[in-house]
């Protein structure tokens, strides 16, 4: 594979850290800590199957700390990882055959499949350069007054829009809180009526008809409030049975 | 046909303005202005023998590739040469910003988008998508602005209520405006955090 | 020439971008797609025979009239064009992905790169070599990108077949399961090259 022009390394500096000049390298010429990591493989001439992780960690530590800290937050990540990766090769393991797994497993098949992009990416580079080649038609005299081109629009463009100014909203307002939203004495009012005239009925009907959630928080303080006062019982014939309201006469003939 | 004939083929039909025929003379070292003239002439006659659709013309400004004039009508029709235009990413949002909210004013639409949208505004109202529906009783009186019928014409709506409801929407637009008391209930729903 | 092929040339000539085989029987009332592509052929053998500085390139699913590859040098010294600015490495291995695994979401292509990518798929959306395609169902509903017809243009490609199978490339496509030891495929993971 040829190297990638990215991976071309600068005049090593002088000043190195106690590093070999040769990882003295600047975080620009990466595209990211894979792109860093596998320009140490090979540097060091060795198989991504088989990576001494110790001797890599240290190194990919040493070239970070090299380059300062700003921006290197991917950087640090890795880091993090392969040193995580180097505490879990030291433990001991038990024997190679009871399916031990090899911890740099998942840090090996991310290796691979970022060197298979990265022949991608030069294969469409080479792509783009062979086009660059090629020129269309460079002058187009302005058609003699034709009227403007048609505009599109449609509603799944628009919809997008709206998402992205919603996305786009900071702190979007979620809730307001309203004073006196819920109406108890209305509802107790409405609740003795309808004891005057019947002596049981359900909950829906305590309700009324299209109750909002005001009305139905409402409607069951006032119920629960009627019961406390001894006025209604409430019962259920079984847990999350229908609610019954019953005119509570043992309590009201004391 | 000779290389220099190939070479001002080239070049009048990728650069992006005519050519003079001594501006042509810099593609080859060795080359004359008269050597430009002939394999000009070269090249008109054999866009000429071969019937080509397309020809050499000497104008004002230089010469250039054009197409004869006999195609100019079937070209027309299928109108190749326009490309139907699309709204910009900043020219949607404001629109579908107008369109749920509308009345509103320009200070209320940067206010959300986070960015002025002087410009937007007016070549939205070039376009004829948006129009002046009226005056706020806010301090300097500002303009306010709705969608236009065009504007539905285009989207294929019959009216404004047959865009999506908020709810519809994967999230639900929340007004962050004083609520009417029709939005009370709704706002009731929410219980205070303790 | 034909007339098809000369009404063909002038619409290729006219559009400066590929047009398909189906927008080019829009030209003519009586003609199917394969008189089209008939017609195609004889102007590409056409400009070969008498060795034009222009050819026919099929291209982003459509077809299109460019310079030779040739002429380009000659034709950047005299700057008469200017040569498209590079991608950049992100901006290529960005591309890459959404190119084998759209509809993909950013997260997946962060995992990839193992860099955030919020700044490279603004600039490639920007430049239109990418679109959005849709929502995911994962949490958050996260955009899904894809790539544009303009990229294919961008890279002269016909369609996306035309990009590397992954058999042709020297590292094997990865399935996605951790390795062990005693794998026997492990050893097909590993590259040929140095």
């Amino acid at each position: 594979m040829e190297q990638p022009a990215a991976l071309t390394l600068p005049e090593p500096p002088t000043s190195a850290l106690g590093a070999s000049p040769a990882f003295v390298v600047e975080l620009e010429a990466f595209s990211g800590p894979l792109d860093l990591l596998l320009h140490l493989l090979r540097e060091e001439e060795l198989e991504i199957s088989d990576i001494p992780i110790a001797r890599i960690a240290d190194q990919f530590l040493r070239v970070i700390h090299n380059l300062g800290l700003n921006q290197a937050a991917d950087y640090l990540e890795l880091a993090g990882r392969l040193l995580r990766l180097k505490a879990q090769m030291l433990l001991p393991r038990r024997s190679e055959e009871d399916g031990w797994e090899d911890p740099r497993a998942e840090l090996v098949r991310r290796l691979l499949e970022y060197q298979q992009i990265r022949e991608v990416a030069l294969w469409l580079g080479r792509a783009a350069e062979r086009r660059a080649d090629q020129s269309a038609r460079g002058f187009l005299p302005a058609p003699p007054a034709l009227p403007p081109p048609p505009l599109h629009v449609d509603l799944l463009e628009l919809l997008e829009a709206v998402q992205r100014v919603i996305d786009g909203i900071p702190a979007p307002v979620l809730h307001r809180v309203v004073a006196r939203p819920l109406n108890v004495e209305g509802a107790t009012r409405r609740l003795i009526a309808l004891l005057e005239d019947r002596e049981e009925f359900g909950w829906r009907e305590a309700l009324g008809p299209e109750p909002t959630l005001s009305d139905v928080l409402s409607t069951l303080l006032a119920l629960l409030e009627l019961a406390r006062r001894g006025t209604v019982s409430l019962t259920q014939a079984a847990p999350f049975a229908p609610m019954v309201i019953r005119r509570d006469t043992s309590r009201t003939a004391d | 046909m000779t290389p220099l004939a190939q070479l001002i083929e080239a070049a009048l039909f990728a650069a992006a303005r005519p050519l003079t025929a001594e501006e042509l003379t810099v593609l080859d070292a060795d080359t004359s202005l008269v050597d430009v003239r002939t394999a000009l002439e070269q090249l008109r006659e054999l866009y000429d023998f071969h019937q080509h659709a397309i020809e050499l013309v000497e104008m004002a400004g230089g010469f250039q590739l054009l197409t004869r004039p006999a195609f100019a009508q079937a070209l027309e029709r299928a109108q190749f040469t326009v490309r139907a235009s699309k709204l910009t990413a900043a020219a949607l949002e404001t629109l579908s910003i107008i369109a749920y909210r509308q009345p509103v004013g320009r200070s209320e639409i940067e206010e959300i988008r986070g960015v002025s949208a002087g410009g937007v505004l007016r070549s939205l109202q070039e376009r004829g998508l948006i129009e002046v529906v009226g005056r706020s009783e806010a301090l300097g009186r500002p303009l306010l602005y709705g969608t236009s019928a065009k504007f539905l014409e285009l989207l294929g709506l019959k009216d404004l209520t047959d865009l999506p409801r908020a709810e519809e929407l994967s999230i639900a637009i929340q007004p962050p405006r004083p609520l009417t008391p029709d939005d009370e209930e709704a706002a009731a729903y929410v219980p205070a955090e303790s």
